[in-house]
């Protein structure tokens, strides 16, 4: 099987999608000649020409909204926000339009669309090129979101939200596009939305994570193994919807959990990954619930790296959980 | 053919009923549908202003002014074209054949409403027999879908058209500036009709932008831009006609600006008369465009004091009938919260479904039956 | 002193506010003549002049940048988005723009204004006249959220947020607006944000709620008393910066606690203040942590009062909590 | 005084350096501070391109092809005047005397940063010696805020004016279509300076929009439009004069177009060769607005060889200096994560500032000190 990096197998994921089914078609911000900021589109107008992959003027509004339309009327449109940062000029078109009108007209129509956009931090972008902005969107009924963390998982996903009814924000992980490598199968397969992927098995302390902070939890991971603590780690992957009981399961393996992510703390996902245990399994805990997040601030520059939860940070919360 | 405000908008029904030298190409029984739809439009809003102030349905919106906009625009469009309307153009869905009592399903928020009565009154959604698109109540949003909706004919050629409606408030909306440009660049078969009807809420159309109206906009997205007449039935055939033929022959999008008037309040939570000049309101009532349409039809001898009055009955009964009909249909039940959120009902949805179901069997509930969720 | 419904506090307030200080105004849509959908700001273009009390043409986006350029160019602007559910093409100037100027500019700039709006359901709003959106703004570092839930909090709080040097999202609870009375005093005072209200004691069960929440969670506290389980609410008022100890407190209180919202549960507010506790006093909990909210779909319209909390759900939960 | 795209740009400096019958009101000592500022611009662009090749700096945006633009626009207001700008404006806060090293301190995130280096490169803040307002990477979003400035002056009484600068990608945002409306409908003292430099990154200016250039788009706003060449700082000079005498006067808003070229890559992240015609770039390089002025400061006799040398010398000098300045400047400490999200450090954050030095206490870290949290 080829090695491809994130990047890559996004872009192949693309290709096989458009390959497959010629209603699906790309557009965004410099995503046709260019490739895209990040290059996940490179090649796309060449195959498949300028009707099926496109470049837009510079309005995020007019690109979700566009896509809504072309929804509605038939098409699969996969959209690109060029960072989840200026997304929020479509903010209105995802949450109240995207997610709701299917259940606004009773299902007369729906919006099965994808919305990739990369986030997160590590790549020194300061407020405006590093932000997590999933809860926004983990907050709106109607949406699904879905976080990759591996090449294989990042098409198989991207495969899978493709083919979805309803419509899908799809954040990828930046910091990982050409870190992250792996093999990732030839042609079409998808990886089901709605499914946790388990990372490693242990018996000690459950850490639930995704997106880029996965391979930060495993190398904590692996240093609290010598330690004689074994982690049972989580990528939960689709956000939402999410496998709850599965949450749960895992949570109530250990009785100690860790929860990581990159978005500040306050009202982040974490809390709901928090109060859902803390209302179902709370009997089975055997120690505070913890998390590892970003700060309660907006993402600074030259000290994204304290910024961003690495694996002191995590691993002093396994520490302390498993010691409690 | 890109005119301003202080030219004098497309008009061809001279208030004497008169067209000059203009050729109606509409068929004697097409003039008729479109007038009888403007009565069932002006019957449909006294019967809500009526339901609406005995309690028994929560909000309506007047359209008294506005007929002719909707209609004449609809009677240029066919059945297989997409519309994209506000809340104030459902006379568009009525030309169609859309039958009231749908909407009246709608108003009551029933169980045989499209959504299931869990829109506000007045957010239509049809999809047979013609693709009215669902209405939402944040403004402007439904431009740049309209655009998609478009460019997705254009790519699969297809020769059918978009057509968006939506006020002079809309033109300041985000969406106005992201469809605009869009459909500019992408030449896509779309048609823009701002109904200017002089007030956004209590905002008047002249405090709501420095340019010289409304139709001028297009200029600044290489959208041609005209100005019609929004009182007068034929003007509105005529505009939309053209700028479809536009449209379906590739040459891109078109933005109407119709001139017009809102009679009535904003809706029935509206009191004009604390924002509304009194003269301005009289000058408008002179230009009536049931009226002025009358006057056409009635030269052309397809229009009689007895036929108003069997249509304006005609019209009354039908809706007041889908009234009765929709009020007596039950409320949705309490399944209908849950679904349609997503093609497939997620577990947490379903959690939340039966725990309501199971709280209602507990401790009991006026409306929601003692079953099981049913999902 | 005067009895008031909460939107005459408002409307005083206001106008205690405009009078002070004539770096005060107050715009939006429709709020000049007609003096606002709700009436809030009745008689303030008679009292004040068009200079300071005017209508803006139909854009949110205008009306948030321009208030954070009045802002930083020496007024005190408070502005008014018509339904909380039109917020979002204001999105991106509030979470983008007004919540990080301070911070990317080292406190050269800042954007003292109020962005005043209402929200919730219980007007047959459906699915746009009626969400609660506070869980979008209380992810955002640098905005304060403030929800009042009596006449007497909500001018003192609004006449403390106009004074604010930070951005405030002042959330009205429009089910209350005419429902709730009560003494208001006259002229200029002040509650101070970041401050909890002790609405009831008990010592059974701890109780989190704000706006119209409160006087739900009042009867249910009522009901609940006669079967001899005594109900300690807590309105948090100021949902960010949150009195965090003051909610850990009186979680600690009771080990007890139900926590009540309008909004979707999904990652709500409410999973934040379960998720506190599980990090912070789990060890002192003797239950699971409840939450009592609306359901994660979209607001609907006809059956809203079964998507509202109500008091058979709030007591429902307060039972089970007690009876652990 | 209504242009577009396809009528010329307003001229003065002729390719030989002649200026025709219009008469210069800018003294010599402006003029050289006008060229003196664009050969600092270029210095700076030539300084941070080898710092981020070399990896001391993470990014840079190259002005090579806007100089004129920024500095003749610049020399048109008064250092009371509140600016708006891009990432690509700087050579106006230059020209106001903003010193090259307070910059620098931006461009290396150091401790002296005015943003204490939270924000990237190129994302200045001034207030002083003038008013050059936060920058954001969000484009569009300082238009509005822009108007709310200008409308603060207007209510006060005050002549000061704003000037908010964007690119021609920058005219499809939200912003842009906000603020024109709300500074047509208020008459509000603001200068709209659109530097269409013929792309948005990748995307080309005739693919951003279908309309005839960018200063007809006033039209849609009741805001006047002049098309003006922007590659000639004295024309540049003269439109935003008058654009701020309007201003001033209380006749309300303009929107320049200057119509210029980004000579070099988006960014340094950027590679343009993959997108722009090379012929395109050859031409625009004949008309470096550099090279432009140059010939005109000639023909008045203060432009020299020896003069250019001195002055190409001490602008690079300047520059040098200042990032080695900024270089050796201590980064920001820990505790400026937390600080200035708000006025007061609420507890929350205090408590995660703590955490946070505690940990580095515990654990260790690189550049994080061992002290106490100091908020
Ligand atoms: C984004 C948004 N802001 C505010 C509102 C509240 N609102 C509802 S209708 C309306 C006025 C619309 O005026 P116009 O576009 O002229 O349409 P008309 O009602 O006159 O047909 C306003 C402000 C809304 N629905 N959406
Ligand atoms: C809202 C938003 N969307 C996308 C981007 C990414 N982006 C940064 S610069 C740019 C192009 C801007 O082009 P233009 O406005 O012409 O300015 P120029 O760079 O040419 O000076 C884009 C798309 C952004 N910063 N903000
Ligand atoms: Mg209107
Ligand atoms: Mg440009």
């Amino acid at each position: 099987m080829p090695i491809l990096t994130l990047i890559q197998a996004v872009n192949d994921g693309l290709k096989v999608a458009m390959r497959e089914d010629e209603r699906v078609l790309v557009f965004g911000e410099d995503v046709g000649p260019k490739g895209g900021v990040f290059l996940a589109t490179e090649g796309l107008t060449t195959e498949f020409g300028k009707q099926r992959c496109f470049d837009t003027p510079l309005s995020e509004d007019g690109i979700v909204g566009a896509a809504i339309g072309m929804a509605a009327n038939g098409l699969r449109p996969v959209c690109e926000i060029q960072f989840q940062d200026f997304i929020f000029p479509a903010f209105d078109q995802i949450v109240s339009e995207a997610a709701k009108l299917r259940y606004r007209s009773g299902g007369q129509y729906t919006a099965p669309m994808v919305i990739r956009t990369p986030y997160g931090g590590g790549i020194r972008g300061g407020l405006y090129h590093s932000q997590s902005g999933e809860a926004y969107f983990t907050h709106t009924p109607g949406l699904k979101v879905v976080i990759p963390s591996t090449p294989h998982d990042a098409k198989g996903l991207l495969l899978a939200s493709i083919a979805d009814p309803d419509p899908v924000i799809f954040m990828e992980p930046k910091a990982l596009y050409r870190h992250a490598k792996g093999e990732v199968p030839a042609g079409h397969y998808t990886v089901p939305l709605s499914t946790l992927r388990t990372v490693r098995e242990g018996e000690h302390v459950t850490v639930f994570c995704y997106g880029s902070m996965v391979p930060v939890v495993e190398k904590a991971a692996a240093q609290a193994a010598e330690q004689g603590i074994e982690c049972h780690i989580v990528d939960l992957r689709t956000l939402l919807p999410l496998d709850e009981q599965g949450v749960l399961e895992a949570a109530r393996k250990t009785g100690r959990v860790v929860i990581v992510h990159e978005a500040p703390r306050f009202c982040g996902y974490g809390a709901e990954i928090s109060a859902m245990i803390a209302e179902n399994v709370i009997e089975y805990m055997e120690a505070p619930v913890r998390r590892v997040t970003g700060f309660d601030t907006p993402f600074p520059n030259t000290l994204e790296h304290h910024y961003l939860p690495d694996e002191r940070r995590v691993l002093d919360a396994i520490e302390e959980v498993a010691r409690f | 053919m890109q005119s301003t405000q202080t030219s004098e908008p497309f008009r061809v029904i001279q208030s004497d009923g008169s067209v000059g030298k203009y050729k109606v190409t509409l068929s004697d029984a097409e003039l008729i549908q479109c007038y009888r739809t403007m009565l069932t439009v002006r019957a449909f809003d006294d019967v809500c202003m009526k339901l609406q102030r005995s309690g028994r349905i929560g909000f309506s919106v007047p359209n008294k002014g506005i007929e002719a906009c909707q209609v004449g625009a609809a009677s240029a469009l066919r059945n297989t074209d997409f519309f994209f309307p506000s809340y104030r153009d459902f006379g568009m869905a009525l030309y169609h054949g859309v039958e009231p009592v749908e909407m009246m399903h709608n108003m009551f928020g029933n169980a045989k409403d499209a959504a299931r009565g869990r829109q506000m009154p007045v957010h239509f959604s049809f999809v047979d027999p013609i693709k009215f698109f669902s209405i939402s109540s944040p403004i402007g949003t439904h431009l740049p879908q309209a655009v998609g909706a478009a460019r997705a004919y254009q790519l699969r050629g297809e020769d059918h058209v978009c057509l968006t409606s939506f006020g002079d408030g809309g033109t300041s909306s985000l969406g106005f500036h992201s469809a605009l440009n869009f459909a500019g660049v992408w030449k896509a078969p779309v048609i823009f009709l701002c109904q200017n009807n002089g007030w956004a809420i209590s905002c008047p159309s002249s405090e709501q932008t420095a340019s010289d109206g409304f139709a001028i906009k297009g200029v600044a997205y290489g959208v041609p831009g005209v100005v019609v007449d929004g009182n007068d039935v034929l003007a509105m055939h005529q505009a939309v006609r053209e700028a479809a033929d536009r449209a379906r022959a590739g040459e891109g999008p078109t933005l109407i600006e119709a001139v017009t008037y809102r009679m009535g309040g904003h809706s029935t939570s509206d009191d004009p008369t604390k924002y509304v000049p009194k003269e301005e309101l009289a000058k408008w009532q002179e230009r009536d465009p049931v009226v002025r349409f009358q006057a056409y039809l009635k030269k052309r001898g397809l229009w009689t004091a007895a036929l108003e009055t069997e249509w304006t009955q005609a019209a009354m009964e039908r809706v007041t009938a889908a009234a009765k009909t929709a009020e007596a249909t039950e409320g949705p039940g309490l399944e209908t919260i849950f679904s349609d959120v997503y093609a497939e009902l997620p577990a947490h949805l379903r959690a939340q479904g039966e725990a309501a179901f199971d709280l209602a069997r507990r401790k009991g509930s006026a409306d929601a039956g003692d079953g099981a969720f049913p999902l």
